[in-house]
């Protein structure tokens, strides 16, 4: 059985509207440049509630995926504050910062598999990283894979993959621990419809079981199906929904 | 499903893209070349000693008798008195015969008269561990009479030891170079390594591998490649010691003559450790330093 | 848009990617060794010749007086008819002074009789060029009816040239390991640079380019680099062999003195090239295969 | 002005209309396997006249990827002829099929731009490898950069620009020598539909002076927007339209 199904897992522990309302992300009065350049974020108030979906758009080049990689500590804020699980990543160790990145999955625009580890070794690299038992996890992963469908390629080598094929790989790589939070940036440009469908559902599912799910998209198609919240980058600030109308903290 | 049988995991770094083989090549002929160099350094060092040894534990007494009808006799007592003052010593005269012949260089094989008062040549050879004090010896002589002259070999002596000490340092010197070349060979693996699994690292890195666990991959690599490169190369100079060490030493009076001991190995042993550890340390204090310059950039 | 000054185009090759100091140190280490043995080699060579040269150009005649009264006539006989055969060379006798001396280190400071019947000794040394040839002086001495012997130290000679000849190969199998050292490390950090930029290549190679141009980029790199490296081994090498000539040369009796001269910078300079040269064929080598791979496998 | 605007350019060589109709590429039972697998396609037959617009469309995995390989000379077809500019490829030297290369500009899924070299020098790489002079070249490169909206980054690194800003360099890097063949892969997979449309638009400017062009893409909304040839990869075998008919030679 896939590891996601919620119809197996009925005492998923704190589901989101049974505990109190926890940030998994907070980001107050944020700024970032790169270098010496202008600022790419202005002043962002951001909550990611713990069990929330969030759709991010805007146009090319407005700052989605650099949003996105203050999530994902790679890179730090020019200024403000940046909570993730209720702590201050600025005054975080190192130690701490690779812990907390265990709790978060990443799905990028390039995929960055591992060319010489087949699909199977890439998608369990997490669980390797964090000293899991092969036969552990083993099952698991095959699990996942079948049901991303990729069960016929996971001997495969990364560059054997079609663009798709790829694209989820990078996305049971990111689901594979179950992470607290899941980010992904642009998972559905490689895809058709159907399949960028079917991988919303599999993050919907992990959204369900307890996941904070943050997707950067252009897909306006993709979003307008999902009665999700929708938040959109323009001219360095972050505004709710697809209109106008500024976001606050 | 269940055909998929893959129980052991693959290695996380590319073992394929960086050219292991070339590497351990570099090193092996790193390796012999300090191999040799040690080998040769002990060698220089023992035959120092062993030659510095002897001649301080050898000497030549040259008896100066009065008329060569008492020579005979001063011998005996000079015989007498040299062996009760150094009991443990193996004191001989060296006979006239054996005194014509080291003046034959000089004097050719001319028949000298038989009455040409030629000084009686007396050799003295200590046990190993004993030194020979040339002063004592001569007031010995002189108790009983006998004008003597010593020569100690000491002159000899302080040559064979300056040559010994710059051999050794000459040798020590390239074992150094040697050692340099392969901690810069090593860096220069670990960063080439480290450029080429770029790619891996950044994975590693984002899905929270610690700093630790992406160094630990890189010391292993590389402190393989040095164990295997350093072992050849040591076993190769090994070998290509031995030969040399059975060739004729007459061959070359000017070349020390290689003079083994099955204790070298020892040395090579720390060679080969030494090389392994300065691999390790190359890649694991290269991937540290990458690591910081990479988060530093984002 | 006119602001954008950008008159000169970016090197293809990413040069900060692959780190070419640790290369560059490697290869001035094995050009460093490679120059001291080249230097070694052929101040040994030099030293055997000139030794063995001069100890052919001189010898030493013992005449065998028949009695010290007819020493002086005889002497004077020998000294014109050699003077005589070999106009060119330098002959004088030694003298009874010197010919004790000769005789000290033997019979020690013993007051020999004035009577004693030492033979007398006739140095000669050559012209540079020529060699002397022991039997023919013989015959000249016997048809004046002389005897002598004749000490031409064709057994050190010999022994010298053994020598010379055996730290030679020496030098020159360790100049043939550091080539091969070299090869090695030319070619790991060729195919090192490959990976490293194959991504750079898999672009070219997609928008048309020549395997030559790719390979040329990859063969300047190595070849500036094996230039670099060589180029400032072999100058630490020619300062060190320089330092190392200028020591005393009696500190060391064992290890043949280098003597330098300054036409052996032309083979230091044929060492450069040969390094550049070994580097840019590896690199040219290593990037057809991989190229030439590359096309197999799409 | 952009070298690609076609109203400063009324004497285009031969027009498509004006010549005989060419086949710039052409497929005859084209069979190809990768190593052992199974034949991804087979007994594909395709015609590309001079100055045709043509989508690809397929499933995620269906060979969309290497049906352009092949026609790139990035892939070695296992059975069957392939012709580009008349010529039949597996006949081609390597210095010939280099030469053909440089008349194909590509866009691919990664846009494989080069690390160390400005976007500028990124896109001028296919002049420089044919030896052309910078200076003939200079304001060429910089107009089209205008044009697609990268006049500001010109000197930045590709890592430093968005996704969509990359897929854009990648686009001018393949239209900057003005090929006669254009292919791209997803090259609208990372821009907003706004840069997506202006990306065409591009693309059917070179068109309309002469150049082939072939696309492969998921967006159905695209295709459906644009009146050109649409050929469907289902089973390894080639359909046209967007409906079921199979395509022949
Ligand atoms: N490392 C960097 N250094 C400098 N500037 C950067 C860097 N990364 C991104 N930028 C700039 O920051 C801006 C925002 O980039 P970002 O990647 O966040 O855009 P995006 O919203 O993800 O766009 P897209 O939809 O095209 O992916 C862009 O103008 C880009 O040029
Ligand atoms: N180098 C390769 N070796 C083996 N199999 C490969 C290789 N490249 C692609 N494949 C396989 O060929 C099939 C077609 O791949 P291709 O990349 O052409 O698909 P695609 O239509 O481009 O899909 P997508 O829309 O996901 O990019 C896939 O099943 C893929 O696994
Ligand atoms: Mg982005
Ligand atoms: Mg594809």
């Amino acid at each position: 059985m896939p590891i996601i199904n919620p119809v197996s897992s009925p005492t998923v522990p704190p589901a989101p509207e049974a505990g109190a309302m926890v940030d998994v992300v907070r980001f107050e009065r944020v700024g970032l440049r790169y270098g010496r350049g202008p600022e790419i974020l202005t002043d962002v108030n951001m909550r990611l509630a713990r069990g929330s979906f969030t759709f991010l758009t805007g146009s090319s080049g407005a700052g989605k995926s650099t949003l996105l990689k203050l999530c994902y500590l790679t890179l730090k804020q020019s200024r403000g504050l940046i909570n993730l699980f209720e702590s201050d990543i600025s005054v975080m160790s190192r130690a701490e910062q690779q812990a907390t990145k265990q709790r978060i999955g990443v799905v990028l625009q390039d995929f960055r598999l591992i060319d010489h580890l087949s699909v199977f070794e890439n998608v369990a690299l997490p669980l390797r990283v964090t000293g899991e038992k092969r036969e552990a996890y083993r099952q698991d992963v095959m699990e996942l894979l079948q049901w991303v469908g990729l069960g016929h390629v996971m001997e495969a080598m990364p560059q054997t993959l079609s663009g798709g094929e790829q694209q989820r790989a990078a996305i049971a790589r990111a689901v594979i621990s179950k992470p607290d939070l899941l980010i992904a940036d642009e998972p559905t440009g490689n895809v058709d419809p159907v399949i960028g469908r079917r991988l919303l559902r599999l993050f919907s599912e992990m959204n369900r079981m307890g996941t904070t799910v943050l997707i950067a998209t252009h897909d306006i198609n993709l979003i307008s199906e999902f009665s999700v919240d929708v938040m959109r980058i323009e001219n360095g600030q972050l505004f709710s929904g697809l209109e106008n109308g500024r976001v606050h903290g | 499903m269940d055909e998929f049988e893959n129980t052991a995991s693959q290695p996380l770094l590319n073992t394929a893209a960086d050219n292991a083989r070339s590497l351990i090549i570099v090193l092996a002929i790193m390796s012999f070349l300090a191999a040799l160099a040690i080998l040769l350094s002990l060698s220089a060092d023992r035959l120092g000693k062993n030659w510095q040894g002897e001649l301080q534990r050898t000497a030549t007494i040259q008896l100066l008798v009065s008329s060569p009808e008492l020579a005979e006799a001063e011998t005996q007592t000079a015989l007498k008195s040299l062996r009760a003052a150094l009991p443990e010593a193996d004191i001989s005269p060296l006979g006239t015969v054996k005194s014509r012949e080291l003046l034959t260089p000089w004097l050719g094989n001319i028949e000298l008269p038989e009455d040409l008062p030629l000084p009686v040549l007396i050799s003295v050879t200590l046990d190993s561990g004993d030194t020979l004090s040339a002063p004592r010896i001569m007031t010995v002589l002189r108790e009983e009479g006998l004008l003597a002259e010593i020569d100690d070999h000491s002159r000899w002596s302080d040559q064979i030891g300056k040559s010994a000490r710059g051999l050794k340092a000459a040798a020590l010197t390239i074992l150094a170079l040697i050692f340099g070349a392969g901690i810069a060979i090593s860096a220069f693996a670990t960063q080439a390594a480290l450029s080429t699994q770029r790619d891996v690292i950044r994975v590693l890195v984002q899905v929270g591998a610690e700093d630790s666990f992406i160094a630990k991959l890189f010391i292993r690599q590389a402190g393989l490649r040095g164990l295997k490169g350093s072992f050849i190369g040591a076993v190769l100079g090994l070998l290509a010691a031995v030969i040399l060490s059975l060739r004729n030493p007459k061959d070359t009076a000017l070349l020390p003559d290689l003079n083994m001991n099955w204790t070298d190995s020892f040395y090579l042993v720390l060679l080969i450790i030494g090389i392994t550890l300065i691999c390790s340390a190359a890649a694991g204090f290269t991937t540290y330093r990458l690591l910081r310059r990479e988060r530093r950039r984002s």
